[in-house]
């Protein structure tokens, strides 16, 4: 089954927004997981929280409406939604590291059946820093990698990371367009599957222990 | 009252070597007129310690571009493809911390406290180097202060007095800033003629040196 | 949108032989009417952390003076001459805390540190049974982060989704206290119909699980 | 000589008045070193903070304008001068501690040669907690003890402190109504001497060893 980047990018985000509940904060990383707020149903009330100092991002401004001093953390003006707050980084990461974050979602390059997330840096080619993503992942109170299943043929779910971590034994979910991969102490638990794919699409891409229940769920839509 | 003086004054506050604080978070809430005359007046091998190094035709970004920076401090240069570049080529040191760690390492050194105990990087190259310490059964990182000759901040307001309000999300790394530098300089976009309102004061102007205004 | 309670219920909430922490500096920020209903309650066996005692015949004075508190943690009883008294006839226990380390091992607590380094107490009876660390040839105390079950906080204006605005010095320790607590609930003076302006909250929802309004 | 309570305050706040300098931000212990305000000349612009959360501690508000919500840290409601600011207890002791208040004026029980102070109990007699003593003393740029010379007929000015101390090595001037004295590594210098008293008042009521030099200076009114 072949997606485009387009197809693909949304069934994750649309699949990350149904892991979000009513009163949640939430800390989405730059890239894919912006995306996620975009189907968070209007009914439902989430506060994004953006570590640069704002809780209750709302909607891109439109072009008259652009405020220079207010942006999320990719430094992008935004707005504010109702009951939205602005604070300094060290609020900022008071909620994060604290455990006052309800659940943060974040690309990876790698992440494994230990739960160790790589997602800042590949030495001698990419260092972006680690921003506030190791903060993110050790302070977040649910950790959501929300990532494409492969880096074009590169397997990146893996028995343990190659690449730097980002932190050790944080992640709780996996979700990619094929799967929906759960964190257990024996492995990777295979909760849902993309129709889409075959079990064999998923087994023969992860190299990570797979627990693979009786009866395969189909990935919720 | 505190001491009002020009850009270019405060950029020449800055000499070369001094280690120095920039506020905001890529270009939001930065001070960069101070920036503009720190440009101007040629001033080098500056340890910058700031978020990020900004973008490379923009503000502190400008000073990675024109090679004022020996040392960077900050926990992204991503957006700044100038820093990566200068870093592979051995022409600047780069320390990167996780962000989180770098604001309370600034605030340890302005609190007066002699360090922070962070559960943030146990298990990465991170530690690297550092002491841990086992505390009711969890290990943290034993991170150390940070405190710079010169901070540069930014306000949206501020009065005669050096008290500083600073409006959306342009209080990032200012606050803590303000209060881990010998000498602290803050940026306003407006000085008001009267005083703040003391409940709508983000940084009291204790922590301030001078206004440029 | 935060759960709108009652402080009867608001008192209820709060089992025997919890944890609480309560803002104020002597009455000053402190949630009264919570603790009117606490004391109604019969709630015994708390373990109280804040600033002080308050007075004989004040809220949370009045939970030492009715027997209420097991144990005390705070910087300063000189106002209740009652938690004296009963901590000389061994009958509650009492941590007496510097209240830069008070605050700090609150926010620790909150912030997920590890503990505190401080130079505070070094030298003095505080150090005694604590771990001290030299960091660059200067001694630290290592202080424990201190969480609680519940934080009873104050606010001067509060909006519907938990954002607090506290006015003059009734900040003092409900904002740490806010972030270091299991359930947190904020007795405000007013609740606005309206949302607080983004720039006017002192303590973001976020922190906040209960409004007694 | 005899003077009464209210010459020997006004003696000793006086003279501390004059160790504090235009811009000075200053913290004042409960008691005596309040009364230091009412002797910065109105010209100078001091600025008075309260570790309760103020900087810029105005006059005492008159009955009609008392707001609760503003008070000092003896819990008393005061005003604000012009360019006064609120704070919270940690970003108060964030100055406290962190070397950003010029001066602090403390009362002590005891305090000896080596700059050690004991202010905050006497065993099994007063126990009222140290409050924020232990952190301005620590952390204030200027330690200034500002007391009685003595306790009915106790010395205070010891060689070592037998109370519980507040702090080592932190206090910088001792003020009384007989005298000044600096603490050096040597003793306690002398720097000045109320001419009410004799040298021999001095002498026989400090057991520290005092550095006495040969020109005495009388103290500043």
């Amino acid at each position: 089954m072949e997606l485009n980047k387009e197809q693909i990018r949304e069934i994750i985000a649309k699949r990350v927004a149904k892991e979000l509940h009513e009163g949640d904060y939430v800390t989405l990383g730059i890239g894919l997981p912006t995306e996620v707020a975009n189907y968070i149903p209007p009914s439902m009330h989430i506060m994004i929280q953006s570590e640069n100092g704002v809780v209750g991002v709302g909607a891109k401004p439109s072009p008259d409406n652009i405020d220079p001093k207010i942006t999320n953390a990719g430094g992008i003006p935004v707005t504010t939604k109702k009951g939205a707050a602005f604070f300094d980084s060290m609020t900022s990461f008071t909620m994060i590291r604290g455990g006052h974050i309800d659940a943060t979602v974040l690309g990876a390059l790698q992440v494994d059946q230990e739960g160790n997330i790589a997602n800042w840096m590949v030495p001698g080619v990419l260092v972006p820093g680690m921003g506030g993503a190791m903060d993110l992942v050790v302070g977040a109170k649910k950790v959501i990698v929300a990532m494409e299943h492969m880096s074009k043929n590169n397997i990146k779910i893996l028995k343990k990371c190659t690449l730097p971590l980002t932190a050790a034994h944080e992640v709780d979910l996996i979700i990619t367009e094929r799967c929906v991969l759960r964190v257990t102490e024996k492995g990777l638990l295979l909760e849902e599957i993309n129709p889409l794919f075959s079990l064999e699409d998923i087994t023969s891409t992860v190299e990570a222990d797979l627990i693979i229940p009786p009866h395969l769920q189909t990935i919720a839509a | 009252m505190k001491k009002i003086i020009s850009a270019a004054d405060a950029g020449k506050l800055i000499k070369n070597g001094a280690s120095i604080m920039i506020g905001g978070f890529l270009k939001c809430g930065t001070p960069t007129r101070i920036i503009e005359e720190l440009l101007a007046a040629g001033t080098h091998d500056l340890t910058l310690i700031a978020n990020d190094t900004s973008y490379p035709d923009s503000d502190r970004g400008r000073l990675i571009s024109e090679k004022r920076i020996k040392k960077a401090i900050v926990a992204h240069i991503g957006t700044n493809p100038e820093t990566g570049k200068q870093f592979h080529n051995g022409e600047i040191e780069v320390e990167l911390v996780p962000m989180g760690t770098l604001v309370e390492r600034i605030r340890a050194g302005g609190a007066g406290l002699g360090g922070v105990l962070t559960p943030t990087g146990i298990g990465t190259v991170v530690e690297k180097g550092k002491q841990s310490l086992e505390i009711n059964g969890k290990k943290y990182l034993l991170e150390m202060p940070l405190k710079a000759d010169i901070a540069l901040i930014y306000a949206t307001r501020a009065d005669r007095f050096g008290n500083a309000y600073l409006e959306g999300s342009t209080r990032n790394f200012n606050t803590v800033m303000a209060t881990a530098a010998q000498t602290v300089i803050v940026e306003t976009d407006e000085l008001v003629d009267e005083c703040l309102d003391p409940n709508m004061v983000t940084i009291p102007g204790v922590f301030i040196d001078y206004i440029v205004a």
